[in-house]
């Protein structure tokens, strides 16, 4: 434990001071979903076009490939206030780049295991692969992560203090 | 006045409720300076804590100023939250390493309020050495383990109590609070300690002076990892990096521990530095310890606790640097072996 | 052990004295009983400061490479010292033929303080050189390892809360000195994540978040080549379990994409360098 | 303003700086733009002596030191080049922005112990507005000084700073002359193409009674003290100034030393006998 | 701080309707960096740009965040918007808050505070983001056409015929694809030999076409304007250049193959020419038949052979070959639908035919000279009943899209059957009947006049009884369940993607859809090309369709190319990775994971410290890269980044979520 963190508890059982958690007001999950641009964005796209609905706590960040998605990008998410990750691509087989996601299909295996290791919840942090004309499976994981995230709650874990 | 040992613990119970006491305390198997809280084991056997007490004056990582940014205009707020704290069972080489942080941080032109503040609510209990670790070698820059220069309050083991004698206004003030835990007693004659270790300090500045160029540094430094515990373990290091954490419009700055020996301690903007390479990152290293400390400061940054000697990962010695550097000086080979080393950065 | 240190001496003095080495990395004793140290001999007059005895831990592959020059260097590799080198050379950090690798066999090292074997190197799967140019002393026959993911799988089966409570109290504990990376044969990286504030991956502060994101980042980065050499370990000025980490990611890649084992020789791709088109398939 | 929230007696913590406002900047050269900085009630943020330096930041992206360039009744100047994250973000500057700033800090020239003597100021690339500071005194108590001359190059004309200055004003002062070469030529520069040290040389300057400012690159400041020798200068009449090395600026920090020397606090203006007996790491 | 502009886009409704746009601006106003906010109707239109321009001179800006549709949709238009502004094209960042937000969220408010933290997102990336500038690439002006049916003759022709050379491969041992074998073509009845092989002569004898028939491409490398494709020629065994087309060897030889081309009504000889009107007009020998290589006898073909054009020591010849775009029309074919519908006989029953094999019943130069005859027995048959929709349209046994020209072609059968057999009966059994074209309907119509008979309803079960079959189905309009005799049934089967088209997507990186065919840039706005620049499509490669949109595709695809041609070199896609030599230590990692091998590592000479070293630095091919980031994830001193999504401009997007 951090020598301020100790501190923190040695005043309070000393000086019997106790400190309050203030109740966090209406909370709604907070997903960023990194998406390759050439399938899970365009399915997006194409759920938008469908006008499909799905719930508004998902935030989408358009990035070339999924085999530019850098695991710390994962990391640095839940450190300043996630409550999920997603990091979609295409179809291994179908990449635009050809073998983009292979090299993510491994590297998520292994980071995912990581992160649960280190104590999150498998819920939080979902890779999947969606095809640009698969909308209804977009959206469809879309509901499931962010029903599966609103039951797990608000996250803490790796969370920088006051975020 | 006596301090019985049964009474030790009512003492810091008693001190702990109007200020955070920090003892030596084993903790996930090293010894440290941690708050004291009820019926937690003190630790004051050992002869030195294997992190120092440095942290609790100058923290690892401490908030400068806060800012926040609405639109153009920019809004600054210093952030200083300080609490009474007690320093007991502080051994003389670390009281003397205090010293040499307030000499770094209260004098010179410029006063480190940070700093000023919690050493200004501080009140520094030593406790006099009666068995020294194997590496410990504070004699050889003339410290005095029994009784060290700097504490308010100095204990000296009498067997079954600490004889008890204030060496500040401070100390004397602090005492009246301790009277109900001391009993009338006189102090027993200081033992005899036997260090393993005593080095002849007196020329090592000259002779480093004068080695500066010796290829000894180039052997010496490729073993060097260029890691961090040297500095951070060293209870007289104080250098510091300063660096800010933004949240949208807002943030704060800080400054943390910094080592010489890291590679990117002096690199400028467009990559350069000064130092580029490990020989000349550990040789500014002993150099400043041994020698340019002295020449500002009059006295030695180094305390002869032996912590660097016991955490080095390579196992670089500064008492080895010492009796290496007075060896080559002894035998006139202050030119010997070729002049620095074309190294390059690694 | 003795006459390994002999022939070890013998052998250094021939190799600088002919002049096929410039100088030879190896070990000398300390100041105190127990304790050795990194030594580099450049001259015949110092071959006998060298040692070799049952407490020298430092692993000495990574050394060679801070010398940029064309000089010939001798290094004295046990089983880690000699995954090392294959990493380095992997890594085009260093020429093979610039490196003269005399091989000891390695019993296993002892801990100064309490006498026993290092828990890294009774947990050691590579006790002879990989590698070497001569061999001192004949090979041992590599004894079975006790599981070596015992703590793994015990840390496994905690629950997430308790994971993570364990392991952030680990990290809150962490003073970010980088001794694990300065050591590590793995990481040679010119400028390291940890110091590129400036780019946003990593602040300098020393939080409990900073902390974790640097031991993930690094476990993320090191564990797939990590040999095992238990180094990050024994530098550790707070004693973390760092060594559990690199298991965690040992024991995931076996399990995902078959034994791997890093450094056995200095061309097979590392797991996330490469792919197969069947592997596990667990996101559709 | 700073809003202090603790009740110490001690003044503030020296390493907070004061919120001012960028009021004008001005573009010298492709990648070096001069800012002049007023506190944001219309103060000059701190007085300083020629050759001093001030810490100029952008709030949430760090601080570096400057010298200070010039200074006016209400404000002082900071001529910044771009060569970092920080500086990268100082360049997007605008009238108007709102900065940190805090000083001053160092030595500086010793104007006094010049009076009466000639003067030589050598400057390489963004090594000018240092020395320029000090020249703009001597030119202010001109009687004070006997000849100037001021020796200065940069790599091409494009990255000459102040030029209105180097070759409308200054060129005009009595007894000055100015010598300007570049390092690569350009069509649109008739000038000499030389490096700076050979230029220095080639000049014949009269040393008597002279002091030599020097500031620039190591490599300029290599040659330019060697051909300063060969000219006959002694150690003590060079001045030079180890800026580039400074960072907190109020000697705590630890890394400024070379040697015992710690440049915030002892320098940065040195003279060349004072760099010499400083052990180089 | 940056000068960046928000401009809210309201999309007439589509965005304003579910996103409160008022909000989105004023919270836009104190994000970090902005200093210039403003709303417009419709950002893509005219005024909307021109506002943004005016706005940029008026305010300094330096950066633009556009809050409206995707990115896919008009990053470009604003891109080029940019370009006669001050601002450079790619200090632009796009919030996609319509398909992502207003049009998927119901409730105003959460809409509302998506599209604030998208437009949050935006401007912090963009706070980050650096002038970027094209640089050119080469251009080798020769086209690559795969697949040489209508669809790939039409583009070669219009290619060549704008003077650019052409390749036109093809797997068959003759060009004309599927409408070769048709006899006749809706809705103008012209015969369609006579539409299609003037225009395989053409094609044969165009200087600028090289053909290139029994070939397949093998291997491809490159990017647009530079694709090296290896195209396997196979061995014909016969020198085209000798050989006079005179057939000698064709009646000569021994063995009989069943004929593909004939869809197995005929026999064909190992050395043969698919049909009369082949292009190239000289056979091929089929090795698998020909006694010479399967028992090592025969060879009559080489002895008659007057010009000795034969010969059996042929192998397969690998031709590399650089072109600067392709066109990929692989074609269709028909679902093997006897494995789906057993019901209709499984394919046992020999007179339940296709409507490939019915139309080589009909045609003219067919097998039986064009008499409609049972394939059973030879008779004429009386009664025909056609089934439509036969895998269409049937997403539980076969594929769930409509076939588009089944219909058509249904109905010209049945008025080809009625017209050649007298006194014949026709049965359609039909779902719908769609006749989407131009003088479709009123083909359907005189169809009617002529006599079929259309029954609505599907046929439930097809079986034999004493010489004719029973097609049992039930007439939805009247509810009763009709079974009727016919000697002839023709099933309109689902058109499927050519196997073949898998692996040219694959080599060529075009992704497919989930029932295969290959997928074009956007449905609407870029039908003809793909994701893959430089690769466009043509025909039923990437649909089914008839042969009118066909043909209008390979045109425009052709256009698409010459469009490309006409351009004197290739403007670069600027947004690829880049080196951070400082911190690159020559392992090495990246130069496996790049899949277009642009990155090499270089030994180069660098100062560290007034030292020479020699270093191993990664150096990157900005022709090759496509900007894929791969290589960035693998470095792991981020020595690599990628220009437009840098580490930086990430970590920000991610910081300024979580505000």
């Amino acid at each position: 434990m951090s020598l301020e963190q100790e501190t923190l508890n040695a005043v309070q059982e000393n000086q019997g001071g106790a400190v309050v958690q203030e109740a966090p007001e209406a909370w709604k999950p907070k997903i960023l979903a990194f998406t390759c641009n050439w399938c899970t964005y365009a399915g997006a796209d194409l759920a938008g076009l469908n006008r499909m609905k799905y719930p508004a706590d998902v935030r989408l960040l358009r990035l070339p490939c999924s085999g530019r998605v850098n695991p710390q990008f994962v990391l640095h998410a839940f450190q300043k206030g996630c409550d999920g990750v997603l990091v979609c691509g295409c179809h291994p087989g179908d990449c635009h780049y050809s073998t983009g996601n292979y090299f993510t299909r491994r590297r998520m295996l292994l980071y995912r295991r990581y992160l649960e290791y280190f104590g999150i919840e498998p819920e939080r942090f979902q890779i999947r692969w969606i095809s640009g004309s698969e909308a209804g499976k977009f959206r469809d994981t879309v509901v499931d992560t962010c029903e599966a995230i609103t039951k797990l709650g608000p996250n803490h874990k790796f969370r920088e203090e006051g975020r | 006045m006596i301090l019985k040992k049964e009474r030790l613990n009512d003492l810091l119970e008693a001190l702990a409720s109007k200020a955070t006491v920090y003892v030596p305390r084993e903790l996930d198997g090293q010894t440290r300076f941690a708050p004291f809280a009820k019926g937690s084991a003190v630790e004051l056997g050992k002869a030195k804590t294997v992190f120092s007490p440095k942290e609790t004056l100058f923290p690892q990582t401490e908030t400068l100023y806060t800012y926040a940014q609405l639109g153009e205009d920019i809004t600054l707020c210093e952030t200083v939250n300080t609490t009474n704290q007690v320093l007991f069972g502080v051994r003389s080489c670390d009281t003397y390493s205090i010293e040499r942080l307030d000499e770094v941080f209260l004098t010179r032109t410029f006063i480190d309020t940070l700093y000023l503040e919690r050493r200004n609510n501080t009140l520094i209990v030593a406790l006099g050495c009666t068995e020294p670790d194997r590496s410990c070698f504070c004699t050889s820059f003339g410290i005095d383990p029994a009784a060290g220069t700097g504490a308010d309050i100095q204990l000296t083991d009498t067997g079954d109590g600490y004889f008890v004698e204030a060496l500040t206004g401070r100390g004397t003030e602090a005492l009246q609070a301790w009277s109900p835990f001391l009993t009338e007693g006189q102090k027993t004659a200081a033992r005899e300690l036997t260090f393993s270790l005593a080095l002849d300090t007196s020329n090592v500045k000259d002779s480093l002076e004068q080695l500066f160029e010796h290829a000894y540094w180039n052997d010496l430094s490729m073993k060097c990892l260029g890691c961090g515990t040297c500095a951070f373990v060293c209870p007289t290091c104080h250098c510091f990096d300063m660096s800010q954490n933004n949240k949208g419009n807002t943030g704060y700055r800080f400054r943390t521990w910094d080592s010489c020996t890291f590679s990117d301690y002096s690199m400028m903007a467009g990559f350069h530095n000064p130092r580029p390479t490990k020989m000349r990152r550990l040789r500014n290293r002993f150099m400043h310890k041994l020698s340019f400390f002295s020449d500002r400061y009059g006295s030695s940054l180094c305390c002869g606790c032996g912590r660097c000697i016991e955490l080095c990962p390579a196992g670089i010695d500064i008492s080895r640097v010492i009796e290496d550097t007075s060896s080559l000086m002894g035998a006139g080979a202050e030119q010997q072996g070729s002049t620095a080393v074309k190294e390059v950065a690694s | 052990m003795a006459n390994t240190q002999e022939t070890l001496r013998e052998r250094a003095r021939i190799l600088l004295e002919d002049g096929t080495l410039d100088y030879l990395i190896g070990w000398e004793a300390g100041r105190f009983e127990g304790q050795t140290t990194p030594l580099i001999i450049r001259t015949v007059a110092d071959v006998d400061r060298l040692i070799y005895n049952e407490y020298c831990v430092h692993l000495l592959a990574k050394y060679p490479l801070a010398d940029k020059t064309t000089k010939k260097i001798g290094v004295v590799v046990r089983g880690c010292d000699a995954r090392g080198i294959n990493l380095a050379l992997k890594d085009g950090q260093i020429e093979r033929d610039r490196l003269y690798l005399l091989g000891i066999p390695c019993q296993g090292m002892k801990d100064a303080q309490t006498g026993e074997e290092l828990k890294k190197c009774r947990e050691c799967t590579h006790r002879n050189p990989v590698v070497y140019d001569e061999l001192l002393g004949d090979l041992l026959e590599q004894s079975a390892v006790a599981d070596r993911f015992a703590e793994v799988n015990r840390i496994e089966s905690l629950s997430a809360d308790e994971r993570y409570d364990y392991w952030a109290d680990v990290f809150s504990r962490c003073i970010r000195c980088k001794a694990c990376r300065d050591v590590c044969p793995t990481c040679t990286c010119k400028e390291c994540f940890t110091d590129q504030a400036a780019k946003g991956w990593q602040g300098k502060e020393t939080s409990l978040a900073e902390n974790q994101n640097y031991g993930i980042t690094r476990m993320f980065h090191s564990g797939e080549r990590c040999l095992e050499c238990g180094e990050c370990e024994r530098v550790c000025p707070k004693g973390l379990p760092l060594m559990q980490l690199n298991r965690k990611v040992i024991k995931d890649v076996h399990e995902l994409f078959g034994e791997y084992i890093a450094g056995i020789d200095d061309c097979t791709p590392s797991p996330l360098d490469h792919y197969q088109l069947d592997d596990v398939e667990e996101f559709m | 303003m700073i809003a202090i929230s603790h009740d110490c007696s001690c003044e503030t913590n020296p390493l907070i700086p004061q919120v001012c406002k960028v009021i004008a900047v001005t573009q010298e050269t492709s990648d070096v733009k001069s800012f002049r900085v007023q506190t944001l009630d219309g103060r000059i943020p701190f007085s300083f002596v020629p050759g001093q330096l001030g810490m100029f930041g952008v709030v949430n992206h760090g601080e570096c030191m400057f010298c200070v360039s010039m200074g006016g009744e209400d404000w002082i100047e900071f001529t910044v080049k771009k060569v970092g994250t920080v500086t990268e973000r100082i360049h997007q500057l605008h009238p108007g922005a709102q900065v940190t700033v805090r000083g001053p800090y160092g030595n500086f020239w010793p104007a006094d112990a010049c009076k009466g003597r000639n003067m030589i100021f050598i400057a390489g690339g963004i090594g000018l507005p240092p020395v320029r500071t000090f020249l703009l005194h001597t030119l202010a108590n001109r009687s004070d000084y006997g000849r100037i001359d001021l020796v200065y190059s940069a790599s091409t004309k494009k990255d000459l700073v102040f030029k209105e200055q180097l070759f409308d004003l200054w060129p005009n002062e009595p007894n000055m002359h100015v010598h300007v070469s570049v390092y690569r030529a350009s069509d649109d520069w008739d000038g000499p193409v030389e490096f700076t040290a050979p230029y220095l040389e080639s000049l014949g300057l009269d040393i008597t009674n002279t002091t030599a400012v020097l500031c620039g690159g190591p490599s300029l400041y290599r040659t330019c003290s060697k051909a300063l020798a060969n000219m006959g200068v002694s150690d003590n009449d060079i001045l030079t100034t180890l800026e580039m090395r400074m960072k907190c600026g109020i000697g705590k920090c630890g890394r400024c030393n070379v040697g015992s020397k710690y440049i915030c606090l002892d320098g940065p203006v040195f003279t060349q006998a004072e760099v010499n007996a400083m052990l180089k790491d | 701080m940056s000068r960046t502009g928000v401009f809210v886009c309201h999309c007439g409704t589509n965005i304003a309707a579910t996103v409160d746009v008022d909000k989105v601006a004023e919270a836009a106003k104190d994000f970090p960096g902005v200093v210039f906010v403003e709303q417009n109707k419709y950002m893509c239109s005219e005024p909307g740009q021109q506002a943004v321009k005016q706005a940029i001179e008026e305010h300094g800006l330096d950066r633009i965040v556009i809050a409206s549709c995707s990115p896919r949709m008009h990053e470009l238009t604003f891109r080029k918007m940019l370009t006669d502004t001050s601002v450079n094209p790619y200090m632009l960042e796009i919030a996609n808050i319509r398909e992502q937000c207003s049009w998927v969220h119901k409730d105003k408010g959460e809409g509302t505070d998506k599209a604030i933290d998208l437009a949050r997102m935006a401007a912090a990336k963009v706070d980050r983001n650096t002038p970027l500038y094209t640089s050119e690439i080469p251009l080798t002006k020769r086209a690559l056409v795969i697949g040489a049916g209508i669809a790939g003759i039409q583009a070669a022709l219009d290619i060549a015929d704008a003077g650019y050379p052409v390749t036109l491969v093809e797997k068959e041992p003759s060009i004309g694809g599927r409408m070769i074998m048709l006899d006749k073509t809706f809705p103008t009845m012209d015969c369609s030999a006579c539409i299609c092989s003037p225009k395989m002569n053409e094609a044969g004898a165009h200087p600028n076409i090289e053909l290139r028939t029994v070939s397949e491409v093998e291997e491809v490398t490159g990017y647009i304007g530079n694709f090296t494709v290896t195209i396997r020629q196979k061995a014909k065994y016969i020198d085209y250049d000798k050989c006079t087309g005179c057939g000698l060897c064709e009646v000569k030889c021994p063995s009989k193959v069943t004929s593909e081309f004939d869809r197995g009504l005929t026999q064909r000889r190992a050395v043969y020419k698919p049909f009369p009107q082949a292009v190239p007009s000289k056979p091929v020998i089929d090795a698998t038949n020909c006694r010479k290589f399967t028992e090592d006898r025969c060879g009559v073909c080489q002895k008659i052979c007057t010009v000795d054009a034969i010969d059996f020591e042929e192998q397969d010849k690998l031709v590399k070959q650089e072109f600067g775009a392709v066109v990929v029309a692989t074609g269709y074919d028909l679902i093997d639908w006897g494995k789906l519908y057993g019901e209709y006989g499984g394919g046992a029953y020999p007179d339940v035919i296709d409507a490939l094999t019915f139309e080589r019943l009909v045609n003219a130069s067919g097998p039986t000279e064009g008499h409609i005859v049972r394939p059973s027995d030879g008779k004429e048959p009386k009664s025909c009943v056609m089934i439509k929709c036969v895998g269409s349209r049937d997403p539980h046994k076969g594929k769930a899209y409509c076939s588009r020209a089944c219909c058509m072609y249904g109905a010209k059968h049945a008025h080809q059957f009625l017209e050649k057999i007298e006194g014949s009966e026709c049965y359609v059994f039909y779902m719908d009947v769609r006749t989407p074209g131009k003088g479709y309907d009123e083909f359907y119509m005189k169809t009617l006049e002529d006599g079929a008979t259309y029954i609505r309803g599907r046929v439930a079960k097809i079986y034999p009884e004493n010489g004719h079959y029973v097609c049992v189905g039930e007439d939805t309009l009247s509810g009763k369940i009709v079974k009727v005799n016919a000697d002839l049934v023709v099933l309109d089967t689902a058109m499927v993607p050519q196997e073949s088209a898998g692996e040219i997507g694959r080599l060529f990186g075009v992704s497919r859809d989930q029932d295969g065919w290959l997928n074009e840039a956007h449905p609407k706005l870029r039908p003809v090309e793909t994701n893959t620049a430089g690769v466009y499509l043509a025909g039923t490669a990437q649909g089914p369709k008839d042969i009118p949109d066909s043909v209008a595709q390979a045109s425009a695809a052709a256009s698409k190319v010459i469009g490309l041609f006409n351009h004197k070199a290739l403007e670069s896609n600027p947004m690829i990775s880049f080196v951070n030599e400082v911190n690159c230590r020559g392992c090495g990692d990246c130069v496996g994971v790049c899949p277009y091998g642009a990155i090499t590592l270089e030994t180069v000479e660098r100062r560290e410290n007034s030292v020479k070293v020699m270093r191993d630095i990664a150096n990157i091919n900005s022709g090759l890269c496509q900007g894929c980031g791969a290589c960035t994830s693998a470095c792991y001193s981020s020595a690599l980044d990628l220009k437009g999504f840098t580490n930086e401009q990430i970590l920000q997007e991610v910081d300024a979520l979580c505000l």
